[in-house]
């Protein structure tokens, strides 16, 4: 089997060989890793990795699948899956190329309207949530097309805030 | 004797105070908001009033809500806790009005000790050291600027109202000051109500040390001890510790006798906190009192053995301290760490959410209040406090570890955490010598990062849960006779 | 410095030391039998290794197999726990001679004090005042008869290898005592694959206190206090308490020296316990000593502030003892309730079996040293143990209101557990008045039943999960708004 | 909704009027009760009767449904559902009129062999558990019929260990 997983947005190809009901061996770049794992209710999930034990606790996310194991939470995707069900959230890569809050918010400002130019890190909209505001910004030069919230508003991550039009800039392929 | 407490307050907190009205046999009224119908405060609770929406205006800053919730439930007290409404003297004399007890200070004393700057004149007659500042809140920049000459640069913005930091500004020079307290002025307002500020001298590389309090209405006043704040992200403490690494016996007499003098000094009764910043040479100064229970006061209990809300309740029903100030003896060392749904990632922004699956470490001498459970959501509506994490140990060396491995073991999934800094934090070597200034994190840890990890381990578990939902794998009890065990067999013992 | 443990164990005492261990850095190594495979002390290692089948003899019990696991692991010491190997003598013996740590006093002094008439010997010998009886183990019926005569009737027969009740008979009258030794022996035989048996005086009305020391490899020896151990059922403990209402300063003080003579007498080195009888009048006779961890441990713990485990590792790895008596002093007071699977209605017959859904006890004060989670079983093979609840105070008042807290909050569905008979004891007048001796079940308890309960919110239960089962009801936090809440709304203030 | 609900041995039956999602009256004996209630994942059951909240844990066990408050466990059965499945348990009543483990144990010996008559209170069966032996006994005089079982089998509660044939006595109703 093999898997191309997501992890610190970094794509890694990993090659599985079942041995087994409760056993395989993992490649992981040029690494070769025999694994036990046995899974204890809906969350734990008991390893044995190289000989040592280490219990981790899954649960899937929004984010992707959440991995706890010594005091660290990581998350994991599936690059397959993820495109399979052509989810919009691009996987490898740090590019910032939306207007949307980190985390359930509520809109305090908006500072654009449509036809508006921006600047790349031009505040674009204010967003409060836990009594903290923070201002989201345009993440490249642009003219923004559609406003889709207003102050008041309830938004979540994911929602785009304000669309905004890239400026042309040459043929940069990023 | 108190019979029925409505507690004013959610989270970690409301749980934590309804724990000691079980054991007490008082009974417990909770009131809500609407987005905390399933929050663990009401499922904890004898009763539980929904008082209104999400917005602490409309349910837990309602004081006539909450006052009717007391007379329709028939508790005979209200608890605050700590936020909201817990040193709102006008919360306080309407419960005087209405005769429910108030359990924490009189309205007066709130009053007093609220505003800052009356706060520094009561103990300036008590003898109680203070900073050198201003005497008076001031709005006119002038007079600021005037006043921040008298003491001298760096002087210190703060809000006479309030407090977590809000208001406050570090201006290091002259042609600052103008703009700095304009700036503090608007945020004291939007934050307090109250946009009065004044100026204290800034103490550089202090330590903040303060002492936790217990004045009975009969005139005895003890302290339980003192509290190392000094390790603060954005004016909010994240990590306290008892005892101080840098109190010596000699300066804890001073200081306690300090913090008893300022507690006479304005008439308090019940529980507080007396702040004080401590330098480096061993001079301290006071800073506030806290009218109400700290959020860190559980390591003061693991220390003392003394349960400070139940000391509340009965001091608020009218009992003497059976307590003497020889009585009080500190053992072991403790520690708190603040769990907060916020992203270590980015900027400790919070992380609200459901918490998908929650499990709480446990063992000897780890205590953890908490006010969550799975399933549950954090909602965004209000501090996202988690639980607090405290250990005890024998001493400062073992309640590291033990808070190490209490950390290595909390397991919350779905919302983001700074177990991993707080993790990274206890295991450095400055928090290992004890170099517990306020500074402590822009020094050490301002440019934090939660570093790679052990990636291998997470992907393999990543293909260990694809493999065990697909295949429905479970252990069976069966299974243990099968060659391939999860764990490692010796296949010859095999009988 | 010991750095990898094998806990030659199970159940919660495993899982209790692995804790220690984690706090050390030490790893740890779980063995288990086939049915174990599941168990909780399994999960919580570091490494884990099948030994065998269920059969104590094929598995917890096998020597040979557990120190071939220690050598294949690494391990260079081994934790034998309590019951099991922990006080036999022939496996501490072959520790020494592969050169594993064994953590726990050399095999001599477990062969000599493990030998209930040896023991009597060397107390005599180091001035421990002992009860009057036989000076050796015997088979014969006529001499055993001669010497209850010597003795005095009524007397207590006993096995002179092993403890927990087993092989120990009381005779009251001469025409008994042939049928009673019989008796006694083959019990004994068949426990502890050794008939001897021996007779001492029976103290009437006596309390159970022991003593726990601590003893380094460099002469070192203190005591930590006592325990007051008389709650018993079949002769094993069900609840114990530190400290004893019966014990005074000075009579502690007397006890304790006793305590650290015994342990000086027999070379003693590691953790231990002496026990004694108390009798009424304040006399006190050395019972046995422990050479082993004690269940009861942790209300030691509680009120010393000391870990154990982590001195019996310090120890055992050669470390001298940095506790001198005079830094010992309890505080507070602590109770442990054992928590079995065994059924309180069908006197406490063992009711093995799934766990379906655990939620343990938690808060201030509140210490459960558990062995099992939801869904695990609780083998039919072992010790039904399933927890240790355990808590502390300021006084023993106090401890008591928050164990019946704490008991009344332990949910443990799919086995029956003796927890509402636990309950109703700790609300006695009787046992809140300190009344504890031996007999205290059977004359307060022996026709103890649970009564009827609330049936009625039993009945309303079944039927609100049969509803929310049946239209797979959750709260919504759209219901929030519903004019339905599940909790008192106040209609009007709805927004 | 009628329920004939059976706990500690007793058949209660129970009327039910439902006020809404959760919200029901409930009828028992005389009693009228008035509940909210809310369920909190799989075991948690947060009822408010008469005005007072109580959390009851729940789970389903062999031996009916096991509900936990206040330190103390109840078990809970619905008769009409038992009789609908043809449960062999009988609910209400006490009388034991079978020769059947109280727990998950061991054979040690059995002390009858078919034809033979027995005594009511007669030691048949001797069974181990957690290290602890109990005799389990012949619930009436008779026949025994048929032994199941022999010394080392392993043996829940249910199974039949011996058949007895119940001694004619008169035409006892009961």
């Amino acid at each position: 089997m093999d898997y191309n997983l997501i992890i610190n947005d970094k794509n890694i190809p990993v090659n599985v060989d079942l041995e087994g009901e409760d056993r395989f061996v993992v490649s992981i770049g040029e690494k070769m890793i025999t694994v036990g794992f046995g899974r204890i209710g809906d969350h734990l999930l008991c390893l044995e990795v190289n000989g040592k034990k280490v219990n981790t606790y899954i649960a899937d996310t929004a984010e992707g699948r959440a991995i706890f194991f010594n005091g660290k939470t990581y998350l994991v995707s599936d690059a397959d899956a993820l495109n399979q069900s052509g989810s919009r959230r691009s996987g490898g890569g740090k590019t910032i190329d939306e207007v949307t809050p980190p985390m359930p918010a509520v809109v305090v400002a908006v500072k654009v309207k449509e036809g508006d130019a921006v600047k790349k890190g031009q505040g674009v909209v204010v967003v409060s949530a836990m009594k903290m505001e923070t201002t989201l910004f345009a993440p490249f030069d642009g003219t923004v097309t559609k406003v889709n919230v207003q102050a008041g508003n309830k938004v979540m991550p994911g929602d785009i805030l304000v669309d905004i039009e890239k400026q042309e800039e040459g043929a940069s392929p990023e | 004797m108190i019979k029925k407490i409505l507690i004013a307050n959610r989270g970690e907190i409301a749980c934590r105070i309804m724990n000691t009205c079980k054991e007490m046999g008082i009974e417990s009224v909770a009131v809500y908001s609407d987005v905390d119908q399933k929050a663990l405060h009401v499922l904890m609770a004898d009763y539980a009033y929904c008082i209104g929406t999400s917005e602490p205006s409309q349910s837990y800053l309602n004081i006539e809500k909450i006052l009717d919730v007391a007379k329709q439930s028939g508790a005979d007290a209200i608890h605050p806790g700590y936020g909201f409404l817990a040193e709102n003297a006008a919360f306080a004399a309407r419960c005087e009005e209405e005769d429910v007890i108030f359990i924490g200070p009189s309205s007066k004393v709130i009053s007093e000790l609220g505003d800052k700057t009356i706060a520094r004149q009561i103990m300036i007659k008590g003898g109680v050291p203070v900073t050198p500042g201003m005497m008076q809140a001031e709005s006119d920049p002038k007079i600021m600027a005037r006043e921040a000459d008298r003491i001298g640069y760096p002087v210190l913005i703060k809000a006479a109202a309030g407090g977590g930091g809000k208001g406050m500004r570090i201006v290091k020079h002259p042609e600052e000051i103008h703009a700095a307290c304009a700036a503090a002025s608007s945020e004291a307002a939007s934050a307090f109500g109250n946009g009065a500020i004044y100026l204290e001298k800034y103490i550089e590389k202090p330590r903040h040390v303060e002492f936790q309090i217990l004045a009975d209405s009969h005139g005895n006043v003890i302290h339980l001890l003192e509290r190392e704040c000094s390790i603060q992200r954005r004016h909010q403490k994240i990590i306290e510790e008892t005892p101080s690494p840098a109190v010596t016996p000699a300066l804890r007499e001073q200081m306690g006798n300090a913090a008893v003098a300022a507690a006479k000094a304005s008439g308090y009764v019940n529980a507080g906190t007396v702040e004080f910043l401590l330098d480096s040479e061993g001079h301290f100064y006071f800073l506030e009192v806290n009218t109400r229970l700290q959020v860190e006061h559980p390591i003061t209990e693991m220390v003392t053995g003394i349960d400070i809300v139940r000391r509340q309740i009965e001091i608020a029903s009218g009992k003497s301290l059976s307590l003497k100030q020889e009585d009080i003896a500190g053992r072991g060392h403790a520690i708190e760490c603040r769990v907060y749904a916020e992203d270590p990632e980015k900027d400790f922004f919070p992380s609200p959410g459901k918490i998908v699956f929650l499990k709480e470490p446990s063992g000897p001498g780890i205590r953890n209040d908490c006010g969550v459970y799975t399933d549950v959501e954090v909602p965004v509506d209000y501090d996202p406090i988690i639980s607090k994490l405290i250990v005890h140990a024998e001493n400062r060396e073992k309640a590291i570890l033990k808070m190490i491995k209490a950390l290595s073991e909390y397991v919350i999934l779905g919302v983001k955490t700074p177990v991993p800094f707080l993790m990274d934090v206890l295991k450095s070597e400055a928090f290992a010598d004890g170099e517990t200034y306020t500074d402590f994190i822009a020094k050490h840890f301002e440019k934090w990062s939660p570093g790679e990890g052990d990636i291998d381990t997470a992907l393999i578990a990543f293909v260990a849960g694809e493999l065990s939902v697909k295949g429905n794998h479970q252990f069976q009890s069966s299974s243990a006779n099968d060659a391939l065990s999860p764990w490692k067999t010796l296949g010859n013992w095999r009988l």
